[in-house]
């Protein structure tokens, strides 16, 4: 079955006589995995940060449920989290089933993704923004209240600015996580790049064809928010100051 | 001399019968994770008609899983020799793999809540409709007369289940489906008298064990077989059994009658695909 | 929900438990191989030979930017074909799903674990490894006597938690049809039509053993810092 | 203007400073020592309440620091104090580390801060460095930057905790320089240092601390002539005699 | 025993070392000073390449370290080195730190390495904590641990590199007394350090180095007396001064 690969097969329809062909479904799956990943990415920024937040702060309440969450959303697999957004919780809130069957399926399906996948990084994204924030010196929290700054300007003017840009190559990695895990939407019926990567195999056989498209196509996403990641790294980059060192 | 299958049945002294885990009541597991099913007990069948001919009495049957998704790959490369499932037999699959005679077709329909008041196909212009991931059935509405003008919206489910689940919890109107797949759902839901069919049938499709192609030989012992059993009257009682009695694990009974179409094919046994 | 029915779980809670028994097998296998071949791996990445280094390098990028859902399939699909061209072989070799579930991981993994390892062998001070030749010791043992068991010590909370999330992520296995902990039950939802009841048993299930293991790394953690 | 008495501190089980006694009069020059892990650092963080002690009080200038009312950030805003590890912020300019906490704090314009910042880092030697990163200077010039980032505080008093030991020894003298001046226009200041050149040439007082406790705590004269524990005896020669 | 002749050596386009040239006699003591930066450290780590360089050659005991042929392990095997921050290795304990390169490298038997790394310990003050891991001993300690390994594979010279700079003033002494009793037993040394103490009591010449240059090079007495260059003049005005 890999003598010949027929490339021509995503310039064929996907159905006799109808006008979209392979490729075009492939790119709109493309297009799926990229909208979600970067709303995802916005929850996860912010509530990661929010959590990372919480867990360095003196307040005893506060670091408990920053890493209540953590616990509790990074130790669930991600294809267990899906079904439980998509199927489980609306059953259990009225309201929110009562949108789901009014709205648009695809309208639910992508907000449950964003939601699920964002929620999920997030507690990852908790993890790298607690330990940026620990891997700078304490010195600098005292330097911060010394000045007479209250924990919340502390944080604001002086430890995050340096921990983010501390963890700028973990959550590089977090970012490309991100896209891969998005793949796992396919089972709630997300139609992104690997659901309609496995349709166009199933449909057509063509599994090689298919496969191999996706993955070029995977590993130029992940080059290029490597390439972002990395101009996103020198544009903050402060003068003098080696990573890691004092 | 023997080539294709039965070479390598000989050369290794085994047989490995893909199957499925959750195909109620073609081939799924027990509560003793036994593969069990009408598929199955015909597949044995012909196992029994290997060892037979190959005088091979010892001849070791290996079981492996196989899913929809990857159930052609791993008879193509090897992994399995036959397939025993739901499996469609059509002219497109036809191109990659070969089928033994169809013994059983199934009518694909759409179930619907009674309480969504919809009554016909055309009712369901606009309704999302579930479909399983990896199938095309939804698009029949299109080519049916009644459905021809109607638009609607997919939900995929990742298996039958989910898409089900989809209809109970009212996130779909509607989910089209091999029927005989849809009652084994609806037999096993907390209230199976929620749920009805629509009249109309948007294809007949036949089922067959799935072979490897140009594989002569081997498609020969099957059909063979098959065939004998279809003469004898002995399908019929398989049938009774699976379909028409209460079945492991939660004793529920299909109820599912012989469709004509199925008694066409006894009596006429063939390998046509759909198209 | 209207009616839940747990009774399912009970009565197929041997298949699960053989699922389970699967997932935990196959994450200590594809760890403990995971990091054999992820240090060496790093070690490569480390290499002064550039060939070396690259060709690890351009490894560990692919593996780390395709959804491991696409490399089983690579993986499964490819192997046995791999193989049959490589022994010149006239039937694909047979591998099976779970062997290949085996190799899968491992290979995928190791790219992971060879990042760890990279990270906590570059973060032994230089003058670790200076000191080690300053005493006569060759490259091989200062890495094997010297630069390794601190880095392995270093990074032990950090490849646990890589570790947690292999667990995880072996429930992908259920697209080769291998009947993990994952795919036990979701075969016995969808034959007893028992979704919502069989996922969050699972979401219960995962989630304790994560949160003890994950305690546990704390609790190493602590433990190492006072060995430092 | 500061008022030590009877502070005590426990991290869990293990007592870090036991019942320790002493106070800064306006304008006096305090000098720190003592072994490593005598608990120096922490008496002095327990001043601005960096570090909270459980029990004993410390005043400054009348404002009791542990009482739960207190309004911490201002109090902190009047003590100056000066790091080890210099602890400037490694993402702004030495500008803006000099005017950011003025702006925010205390609420000056940004050319008041300005202007402020600007005289104080000519002061300290370093105006034409204004515009670099914190890591583009070397260890004694970022620790002159500290200094003036403290002292645009206007503060009342200034804390110093081993501001020269992360230093090369070339660039001590021109950090004790500062604070020699800075000493002889009459700020009040307490200083954990091992620097005995330059207790010996600003300090009013000498506090010698060990295993927690103020073992010492008089003149200098007294200090470098007699000092009577035979602990700081010890601590003494050894300092000096390298 | 070292000789040090014309070396050059860079990073990418910067020139840490240019021209250097110089040797240490058996049982000669050779301070090596000068301002940070200056190359001290890699002038020492090329003695035996540990940092490879580009241009000249050194030898030691009569072998050329920047040959293709050497042995480097065993070469350096014959060379103790200490370094500013001991690199002990932490995970082993006291006694593994002194035995491990005895028995992978000189092939010794355990016992023999045991009695041996245990004479030494002896000798540094420190046999009580043999079983000890280097995180539970203090910096004056370890670095006396780092003097016996290497003094365990008796080596033919030692180099240090600044082996107090990292220690707390109380401690220093405790090391330096080690390294003068070193000396005065006849030890080939090169050793770079700011401790002038140390290099008046027991350096036989001084080497002052400045941006990659050797810029004096004289017995103890000519480089306290009057050396010759300004900036070592200057270097030493400032690092006596305080
Ligand atoms: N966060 C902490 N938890 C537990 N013990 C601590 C903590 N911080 C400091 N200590 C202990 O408290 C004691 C006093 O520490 P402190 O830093 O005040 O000493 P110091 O006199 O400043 O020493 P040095 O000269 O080394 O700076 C030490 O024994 C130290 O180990
Ligand atoms: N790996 C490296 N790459 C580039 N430049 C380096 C490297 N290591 C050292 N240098 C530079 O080489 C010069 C000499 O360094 P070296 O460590 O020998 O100085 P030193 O005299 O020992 O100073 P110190 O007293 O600070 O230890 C310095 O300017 C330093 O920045
Ligand atoms: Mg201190
Ligand atoms: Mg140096």
């Amino acid at each position: 079955m890999t003598n010949h690969l027929n490339w021509l097969l995503f310039f064929q329809p996907i159905v006799d006589g109808e006008d979209t062909v392979w490729w075009e479904m492939l790119f709109s799956g493309l297009l799926w995995t990229l909208a979600t990943s970067a709303v995802a990415a916005v929850i996860a920024f912010t509530v990661g940060s929010l959590m990372g937040v919480l867990r360095t702060t003196s307040h005893k309440g506060l670091s408990f449920i920053g890493n209540a969450y953590v616990e509790i959303f990074r130790n669930v697999p991600l294809i267990v989290q899906f079904f439980i957004w998509y199927f489980v919780i609306p059953e259990f809130i009225p309201p929110l089933k009562q949108w789901s069957i009014n709205q648009d399926p695809t309208e639910v399906q992508f907000i449950t993704s964003v939601v699920c996948l964002g929620l999920f990084t997030a507690s990852r994204v908790a993890e790298q923004v607690k330990s940026g924030i620990l891997s700078l010196s304490r010195g600098q929290r005292a330097a911060g209240y010394a000045l007479g700054f209250t924990e919340a300007q502390t944080y604001r003017y002086v430890l995050l600015p340096m921990a983010y840009r501390i963890i700028v190559p973990p959550m590089t990695s977090e970012a490309m996580n991100l896209i891969k895990n998005s793949s796992v939407a396919l089972t709630i019926g997300l139609t992104e790049l690997t659901f309609r990567t496995k349709e166009m195999g199933e449909n057509t056989f063509a599994f090689f064809e298919a496969y191999i498209a996706a993955t070029v196509l995977y590993v130029i996403v992940a080059m290029s928010v490597n390439r972002i990641m990395a101009l996103v790294e020198r544009r903050t980059a402060v003068p003098g100051y080696i990573a890691g060192g004092k | 001399q023997d080539t294709g299958t039965l070479k390598k049945i000989a050369e290794t002294k085994t047989l490995t019968i893909g199957y499925r885990e959750s195909s109620v009541p073609f081939s799924y597991l027990d509560n003793n994770q036994k593969p069990i099913g009408y598929s199955m007990d015909l597949c044995w069948k012909v196992v029994d008609a290997v060892k037979a001919k190959m005088k091979m009495p010892d001849l070791k049957v290996e079981l492996q899983p196989v899913t929809s998704a990857n159930r052609i790959p791993l008879l193509q490369n090897g992994t399995i020799d036959m397939e025993c499932g739901s499996t469609t037999n059509s002219v497109k699959r036809q191109e990659q793999v070969a089928f033994g005679n169809t013994t059983f077709v199934t009518n694909v329909k759409v179930v619907v809540k009674k309480s969504s008041g919809i009554k016909s196909l055309a009712d369901l212009d606009g309704q999302p409709i579930a479909t399983t991931s990896g199938t095309t059935s939804v698009q029949l509405i299109k080519q049916h007369e009644k459905g021809a003008n109607i638009n609607f919206k997919e939900i995929y489910g990742k298996d039958h289940a989910e898409s089900f689940l989809l209809v109970a919890n009212d996130r779909a109107k509607a989910f089209v489906m091999d029927d005989i797949l849809i009652a084994g759902l609806v037999a096993n839901s907390p209230n199976p008298g929620e749920f009805m069919f629509l009249p109309e049938v948007l294809r007949t499709e036949p089922y067959g064990i799935m072979l490897r192609k140009d594989d002569a030989p081997f498609k020969a012992v099957v059909d063979t077989t098959l065939n004998g059993l279809m003469k004898s009257g002995e399908v019929n009682k398989l049938y009774t059994k699976w379909f028409q009695s209460t079945i492991p694990p939660k004793n529920v009974n299909l109820n599912f009658p012989m469709s004509p179409e199925l008694k066409a094919a006894i009596a006429n046994p063939n390998d046509k695909g759909v198209e | 929900m209207n009616s839940l029915d747990f009774s399912a779980i009970s009565t197929s809670l041997p298949y699960l438990m053989g699922g389970l028994g699967y997932t935990v097998q196959l994450t200590v296998i594809a760890c403990l191989g995971g990091i054999f071949f992820g240090t060496l791996l790093a070690l490569a990445r480390l290499s002064s030979i550039k060939v070396l280094s690259n060709v690890a390098a351009g490894y560990v990028n692919l593996m780390r930017s395709i959804p491991l859902i696409l490399v089983i399939f690579w993986f499964y699909f490819l192997v046995p074909l791999v193989l049959q061209a490589i022994t010149g072989a006239e039937r694909p070799p047979q591998i099976g799903a779970d062997r290949s579930a085996y190799i899968t991981f491992i290979m995928f993994e190791a790219a992971f674990f060879c990042e760890i390892m990279r990270a906590g062998i570059q973060s032994i001070p230089k003058g670790q490894v200076g000191a080690a030749y300053a005493l006569g010791l060759t490259y091989g043992q200062t890495m094997r006597l010297v630069v390794l068991p601190q880095a392995f010590r270093n990074m032990l909370p950090v490849l646990l938690t890589q570790t947690i999330i292999l667990f995880q992520d072996t429930s992908l296995v259920y697209v080769l049809s291998v009947t993990d902990f994952l795919g036990a039950a979701s075969k016995i939802a969808q034959r007893d039509s028992r979704l919502v009841e069989m996922y969050s048993f699972v979401a219960v299930v995962y989630l304790v053993i994560c949160f003890t293991l994950s305690m546990t790394v704390k609790a190493l953690q602590k433990k190492t810092q006072i060995i430092r | 203007m500061i008022d030590i008495s009877n502070v005590n501190k426990w991290y869990g089980n293990f007592q870090v400073l036991t019942d320790c006694t002493t106070s800064v009069k306006k304008g006096e020059v305090v000098v720190v020592c003592g072994p490593s892990g005598s608990g120096k650092s922490t008496l002095i963080k327990c001043v601005n309440m960096l570090e909270p002690f459980q029990k004993g009080t410390i005043t400054v200038d009348g404002i009791s620091v542990g009482d739960k009312g207190t309004d911490l950030p201002k109090l902190r805003s009047r003590v100056g104090m000066v790091f080890q590890h210099f602890e400037l912020f490694p993402h702004l300019t030495i500008t803006d580390n000099l005017t950011l906490a003025q702006i925010k704090v205390l609420g000056r314009s940004k050319d008041e801060a300005m202007a402020k910042g600007l005289g104080l880092l000519d002061r300290v030697g370093l105006k034409a460095h204004a515009h670099k990163f914190p890591g583009q200077l070397s260890g004694g010039q970022q620790q002159r930057v500290a200094i003036a980032r403290a002292l645009s505080m206007d503060p009342i008093c200034m804390l110093f905790d081993e501001p020269t030991s992360a230093l090369d020894p070339e660039m001590i003298n021109e950090v004790l320089d500062v604070m020699v001046e800075l000493a002889q226009e009459g700020m009040t200041m307490m200083c954990v240092t091992h620097e005995m050149g330059f207790a010996r040439k600003v300090a009013d007082r000498v506090i010698f601390m060990d295993k927690g406790h103020i073992v010492e705590d008089c003149t200098k004269d007294d200090f470098f002539g007699t000092p009577r524990s035979e602990r700081a005896q010890q601590f003494l020669s050894k300092i000096l005699n390298h």
